[in-house]
């Protein structure tokens, strides 16, 4: 089906079918009981997952395919930020334009970058990448206060000219994304039993915008230039007395990424129109970096745990405080209540950088290849206690 | 403290409502934090309503945020009756009795703002889609303030700003929905001026290392406004990039300049580390234009004045608020000792300005929402609006409703020489009534922006 | 003239921290060829060390004045650290007045023993996977460290001030005939700078002059020849690491006077420390310590109000920019070798 | 007309004069070798025809056109292909893929952005490939991982990537290179094989006489950086200059 071979079309599915679904999928538990501090299905967050998944999805056919680490990405992600509200401020509120433009901003951007970063390799370019990427930053910061907003991040305002909806709306309240009337913030709440979900606009026209990322993702990983890309990755010096000139490919590859960056900049805004500068850290660089090795780099789904698996850590974790922790275990016995609070309280809550940082250990030494490994190594294991225990082992793919 | 209640509630709870649920899914449709039945967002469900609390919890101003959340803390237990009430028994108005609001009991959410306004608008997001919060309070810098207050404002949610002190979030960046009672660089400057006369004099020459962001930015103009204005000379304005750590490159230039007064408008760790950084190179001990070089830091906070250690000592700065006002000043300034006696109480340590104004945004909205009689906030924020008030540790205040912003008392204070302890930091030198320390409606630097109506969501 | 001197002297003061972290930074790499994300953060232990002594120091006992009453109306109770009861209050507060410089016996035997246990149990087991794999779990262990002191510390910076005989700050100016306060600078910097010529001058000579330092140094050339040789690598690289570690921690331990240290310090100085090691060629030293006094003193060139006035920001972006373009007509950096770190 | 000709190459690197106006001529479908003791000038002479080193004079010309000057893909795609001392393949790809790279050079150039199409589809390359891995008995290892092929087969792997190119000329930069004597020999038989299956022009560079003598149709040697003497082996072996040069090395 479209293309693809019979393996990526069911992985393509499954993912559609998740994408879909995830609203009801990351609310598995009652809106009023307890563990409903573990529900994701709320808009901000599914939004979240799927724009980290662009953009981790993007950065992967940089580094997972041609294997050059961009401290950088972040960037083009801010980039595309502020172009999308630029356009939000200057021509509409349809967020069709605005993505348009944070892409082609972004690409454009990543193009400059890329040309003067690809003439070196290995750490040498990541940190030529990270002192692009640490400039942007610090003058969005500062001097460019007037385009950027500074430190505040730029954001929607009653006097913006927006040239195609004209005035702001009537009552004075600032206007709306939308996608052509349909408002991103609209949505059918659907109350089943203790359950209730969101069906968000905004949410699905991420979903779109992601599950074409992944298919796109898909062509290029089955695609001659994706086994070029991995040619690049392999050995640079056959690939060059192989008659292909590995910069063009590296150049691509890099402004692909750097195009994701900005969808997935120019989704973040779409959903909730402020642009800051932070965006533009290295830290938020070395974000995707984590999401993609966690999920595994160089495989189509990983990127994809991985920051779903971040975000879901960073927006959940972060908000269970002691108060959370003693109504999860008041069924105990005072004391030995508090030791378990006292116990788990260094890890929830304001301390939810140590569990990250614990778990970047955990998967990197046990698990070079990520989840992805993490989830093959499961399955073998009960492939092997089906099957006969001398079942060759796949070459991962 | 036992929280064995929380449980048994939430599990009657459960049942209750799958009972009622499952008979027929309901199905609406809105805005995401709509609830169509009802008129506003988050309309409390229930017998509680929940508040959201902001606060960073990593990063710079970690120990801020927790002090705010400390505040917080006590604000809701006071609210539901526990503990001792603290600023309620002093507040002015006595509608807040200790049963919750409007016959529910309040509950929290907290929520890590990173010090960052896309981790800040993530955070009070997913407090108002998937906690249901009915405000959003806290914060510990204007940046944030002002992206979760635009945030609030499309929610269709109360924003209670916390320790925000740049002019923007109640001028250019003001918004209906949102609410400061922190003071800010205008009244920081207006509140100075005078102190600084009487201290140093009218013929001083002034030199600016200014943190290069907005606040920044704002806190040089209207400390250059005001000191100018008394005469003063401003030699010099120098851009710090924010975060230097070593500043030293920018403070040697100082000694040589013909300045005899460094005005150090940083604030937080830039603040200790060029505060710290400028007593080493020597500039306390230097005589420039036969006068005894000095240094002034317009924004103060205690918990910057620990990290500044003994660098501090009488080196002028504005507070919105001290703990030990009531002593110092009087009765003028009641509901502090009555704060700072249940805060220390349940914490051991007293309570920082950030606290005090968290504390009070707290106590404010939820008298704001009895005194409407709804959660509406609408209705709320026409109750805060012009609302005159006293009690809660500020002395008078009013919070004006052309741009939401409270008017009150400024402290000045200087670090003190002997500290008898680690909270002991700072001394109050005097205060700058709320009549000079007021800005009119259509001061040029707060122009640019407009409340726009409020919205209620749905 | 003046400002071109102080700025000098205050580029050397950045310079030297830089080229301390940078020093440790390529010692790991050049002979480990392991990239140590977390060597900003052993940085900041060192800073923390200092603090800890400072702290172990002044621990007290109650004792409770009924005289005086605290801010809450108790009697207010004043602690006595256990030192005046030993020493006796001068002695003790002299103890206490000198604890940054009495940290350095201190942070040595925490950071060569944090270094050992770091590289036995962890770092070991990356010297055979990939670059990307090392700065991830380094990153993650930075992060985990990071954390622990900040749940011991707090976020807020602590201020800890040099001994009181360093306060105050010496007047070059009138040495060559300036004006009197034309040119001063602080007693304790110029302690931090000569101490890390020092350790700098220290860690070359061990390297130049003892038979460890010559295999590390062959090492550092080819790996490979000095495994083959027979030689017990595995127990140099864990002393290596550990030194790496301590010269990391007390370039932490002495900078807390200029800097009141925070959990983040680290972070802030990684990134900077990266920079300088790629700019000084990786794998090289005295690239290293070169490429920290160059930026340091461009950095501070750069932040001359003149020179903002004329190019806004460049005093934030200096050292990306001089980096950029080092890297871009000096392929390997200042003084790196081929080959080294470019796959 | 020879392919590649050389014409008055010389090179100084200081004071020493590596390479001294060298000339040499590889004809079309012959097996040239160019030998020489260790110092002789041949690694330098091999960087100055693979573009990587430009001589200080003279001219190297391939097929009517200089190479000097030229990115080694741009070599390639004249239509030069290379081995090398060790084998240099794609590791982490499979055979089939370090197959199928060289024959997509060929037809697409060095760079297409050919990112929409899917390598399944290319039906022509795909054939080729097979075609090339049966050709080199390798077709039922095409799924392997090449890192995980042994050095003989990652040796026959390389040249069936090189061959897949259809090259006007191969370049050997020492094939049998630090190889036991069995695997010397297994290359040369890989190396006869395929002489003897289609018509090519191979350029050898060698240290070793025997792979030289059981291969080359001509021969040039090379000593002191300069071309002693260029003939048939069989004239070769009993040279008196060769045999001066080779044992004034081993006196050494």
């Amino acid at each position: 089906m479209l293309g693809l071979t019979r393996k990526d079309t069911i992985l393509f599915l499954i993912v559609i079918a998740m994408v879909i679904c995830a609203p009801v999928l990351l609310n598995p538990f009652p809106s009023n009981s307890a563990l409903a501090q573990f529900n994701a299905g709320y808009p901000d967050l599914m939004q979240r997952f799927l724009i980290f998944g662009i953009f981790a999805i993007g950065f992967n056919i940089l580094f997972g395919l041609t294997g050059y680490l961009s401290f950088g990405h972040a960037a083009f992600l801010g980039a595309g930020s502020y172009a999308g509200v630029w356009m939000f401020k200057l021509l509409s509120m349809n967020v069709l334009p605005a993505i348009l433009v944070s892409i082609l901003v972004a690409g454009v951007f990543s193009v400059l970058i890329g040309f003067v970063s690809l003439r070196r390799s290995g750490i040498y370019f990541s940190i030529l990448t990270l002192a692009f990427a640490q400039m942007s930053y610090a003058l969005a910061y500062s001097v460019l206060t007037p385009i950027t907003n500074g430190e505040t991040g730029l954001q929607l305002s009653l006097n913006d000219p927006r040239i195609l909806d004209g005035v702001a709306a009537a009552d004075g309240s600032l206007p709306v994304a939308n996608f052509f009337g349909v408002e991103m913030r609209d949505s059918l709440d659907v109350a089943l039993g203790g359950w209730s979900f969101t069906f968000n606009a905004g949410y699905y026209l991420c979903a779109v915008f992601m599950i074409l990322a992944f298919y796109i993702a898909i062509r290029i990983f089955r695609s001659p230039f994706g086994m070029m890309l991995r040619a690049v990755k392999s050995n640079q010096q056959r690939m060059s007395y192989t008659g292909l000139n590995p910069r063009p490919y590296t150049l691509a590859a890099f402004v692909i990424s750097g195009m994701f960056a900005g969808l997935a900049g120019g989704l973040m805004v779409a959903m909730d129109p402020l642009a800051g500068a932070e965006r533009m850290q290295w830290t938020r660089s070395g974000e995707v970096v984590l999401m993609t090795i966690l999920g595994g780099m160089g495989t189509l789904i990983g990127p994809v745990l991985g920051a779903g698996l971040i975000k879901y850590l960073e927006n959940i974790l972060s908000k269970i405080n002691d108060n959370v922790l003693h109504q999860w275990f008041s069924f105990m016995p005072d004391g030995l209540e508090n030791v378990i609070v006292t116990l788990i309280h260094p890890f929830v809550g304001k301390g939810w950088h140590l569990t990250l940082g614990l778990m970047f250990m955990a998967v990197v030494i046990f698990l070079p290849g990520g989840l992805v490994q993490g989830g093959q190594k499961i399955a073998a294991l009960l492939r092997r206690k089906k099957a006969d225990p001398n079942t060759v082992k796949q070459p991962a793919e | 403290m036992s929280k064995s209640n929380f449980t048994r509630r939430g599990l009657m709870k459960t049942g209750a409502a799958t009972g009622a649920g499952l008979a027929m899914p309901t199905i609406f449709t809105g805005a995401v934090w709509s609830a169509a039945h009802s008129g506003f967002t988050n309309a409390p469900q229930g017998d509680t309503v929940t508040f959201g609390f902001n606060v960073p919890q990593t990063g710079a101003y970690a120990d801020e945020g927790l002090d705010e959340l400390r505040a917080f803390e006590l604000a809701v237990e006071h609210l539901n009756g526990q503990g001792d009430g603290g600023m309620l028994q002093t507040f002015s108005e006595k509608n807040l009795d200790g049963t919750g609001l409007l016959g529910k009991r309040v509950t929290f959410v907290s929520g890590d703002t990173q010090t960052n306004s896309d981790a800040a608008r993530a955070s009070a997001r997913s407090m108002i889609e998937k906690d249901g919060a009915i405000m959003i309070s806290g914060g510990s810098s204007s940046g944030v303030a002002i992206a979760v207050q635009g945030l609030c404002q499309d929610a269709g949610v109360i924003f209670m700003a916390g320790l925000t002190h740049s002019n923007d979030t109640t001028g250019k960046d003001r918004r209906a929905n949102g609410f400061r009672h922190f003071f800010n660089t205008e009244m920081s400057g207006r509140a100075l001026a005078p102190i600084l006369e009487a201290n140093y004099g009218k013929d001083r020459k002034a030199y600016h290392l200014t943190a290069d962001y907005t606040w920044g930015w704002s806190q040089e103009k209207s400390m250059r406004t005001y000191t100018e204005a008394l005469g003063w000379e401003t030699v010099n304005t120098v851009l710090t990039p924010v975060g230097a750590g070593d500043f030293s490159s920018y403070i040697t230039p100082v000694a040589q300049s013909g300045a005899d007064v460094l005005v150090l408008n940083h604030y937080g760790g830039d603040m200790v580390n060029s505060l710290t950084q400028a007593v080493q190179f020597g500039l306390r001990s230097l005589q420039a234009n036969g006068k005894d070089f000095t240094i002034v830091v317009p924004l103060y906070s205690e918990l910057m004045a620990r990290g500044a250690g003994a660098n501090i000592k009488g080196i002028f700065g504005s507070q919105n608020w001290d703990w030990k006002i009531e002593n110092v000043l009087g009765d003028r300034y009641t509901g502090t000792n009555a704060f700072v006696q249940s805060f220390g109480t349940k914490y051991g340590f007293p309570p920082s300005q950030a606290a005090q104004t968290c504390y009070a945004q707290a106590i404010l909205y939820a008298d704001a929402v009895t005194r409407a009689g709804s959660f509406n906030p609408c209705a709320v924020a026409e109750a805060l609006e012009g609302f005159e008030f006293n009690g809660l540790g500020n002395g008078p205040t009013l919070y004006r409703a052309e741009d939401h912003q409270c008017f009150k008392d400024v402290v000045v204070v200087k670090g003190k020489e002997n500290p008898e302890n680690e909270f002991d930091l700072v001394e109050i030198v005097d205060i700058t009534p709320r009549d000079t320390a007021t800005y009119p409606v259509d001061h040029p630097d707060f122009q640019g922006g407009s409340l726009g109506t409020c919205n209620p969501g749905a | 003239m003046e400002s071109i001197i102080l700025q000098i002297l205050t580029g050397l003061d950045k310079g030297s921290a830089y080229a301390l972290i940078a020093l440790g930074l390529t010692l790991i790499f050049g002979t480990l060829g392991v990239v140590n994300f977390a060597h900003g953060a052993l940085f900041m232990i060192g800073a923390f060390c200092a603090v800890t002594l400072h702290r172990l120091l002044q621990f007290s006992h109650v004792v409770i004045d009924e005289t005086q009453t605290d801010f809450l109306g108790n009697p207010r109770k004043i602690e006595v650290p256990y030192i005046y009861d030993w020493l006796g209050e001068p002695l003790g507060r002299a103890v206490i007045d000198w604890s940054v410089p009495l940290a350095i016996l201190f942070a040595v035997p925490v950071m060569i023993l944090i270094g050992v246990i770091m590289e036995r149990g962890l770092i070991k087991h990356f010297y055979k996977r990939s670059h990307a794999d090392q700065i991830l779990v380094t990153f993650g262990l930075a992060i985990v460290l990071q954390e622990i002191i900040k749940a011991f510390y707090g976020a807020n910076p602590i201020p800890m001030g040099a001994p009181s005989a360093f306060v105050g700050s010496f007047d070059f100016g009138v040495l060559v005939g300036f004006d009197v306060n034309s040119v001063i600078y602080p007693y304790w910097r110029l302690v931090y700078f000569g101490f890390s010529m020092v350790i700098i001058a220290a860690v070359f000579a061990f390297l130049q002059f003892t038979t460890f330092g010559m295999v590390v140094r062959a090492g550092m050339a080819d790996r490979e020849t000095v495994g083959l040789l027979g030689i017990n690598i595995d127990k140099r690289f864990t002393i290596v690491f550990g030194i790496a570690a301590a010269v990391a921690g007390l370039a932490g331990v002495m900078y807390t006077p200029i800097l009141s240290p925070n959990y983040n310090m680290g972070m802030d100085f990684l990134v900077l420390s990266f920079v300088v090691v790629v700019v000084g060629g990786m794998g090289s030293l005295p690239g290293a310590v070169l490429a920290g006094f160059l930026l340091g003193i461009l950095q501070s060139f750069a932040s001359m109000s003149v020179v903002v006035e004329t190019i806004p920001g460049i005093n934030q972006v200096v050292i990306y920019l001089v980096a950029m373009i080092i890297l871009l007509v000096r392929p390997r950096g200042l003084m790196g070798r081929k080959g080294v770190m470019e796959d | 007309m020879g392919i590649l000709e050389v014409k008055n190459v010389g090179k100084r690197f200081g004071g020493l004069k590596a390479l001294d106006n060298v000339n040499l001529n590889v004809m079309e479908n012959t097996v040239h070798a160019i030998i020489g003791p260790n110092g002789a000038g041949k690694s330098t002479l091999l960087n100055c025809l693979i573009g990587k080193l430009i001589p200080d004079t003279g001219s190297v010309m391939f097929d009517g056109q200089s190479v000097l000057g030229r990115k080694p893909h741009q070599i390639n795609q004249m239509g030069i292909s290379r081995v090398f001392q060790t084998p240099e393949i794609f590791g982490d790809l499979t055979v089939f893929e370090n197959v199928m790279i060289p024959i997509f050079a060929k037809r697409d150039g060095a760079f297409r952005m050919h990112a929409i199409e899917q390598v399944t589809n290319e039906q022509d390359i795909i054939e080729a490939a097979e075609k090339m891995l049966i050709d080199v008995k390798m077709i039922d290892k095409r799924n392997e991982h090449a890192a995980s092929l042994s050095r003989g087969d990652k040796r026959r792997l390389e040249m069936a990537m090189c061959l897949s190119q259809q090259p006007k000329l191969l370049l050997l930069d020492e094939p049998t290179a630090g190889m036991a004597r069995a695997d010397t020999n297994n290359t040369i038989d890989l190396l006869k094989e395929i002489k003897a299956s289609r018509p090519i022009t191979m350029c050898i560079i060698e240290h070793d006489m025997h792979v030289v003598f059981s291969l080359a149709e001509r021969i040039t040697v090379l000593a002191q950086g300069t071309p002693l003497v260029e003939d048939t082996p069989d004239n070769i072996k009993g040279h008196p200059k060769v045999k001066e040069a080779y044992l004034g090395e081993a006196a050494h």
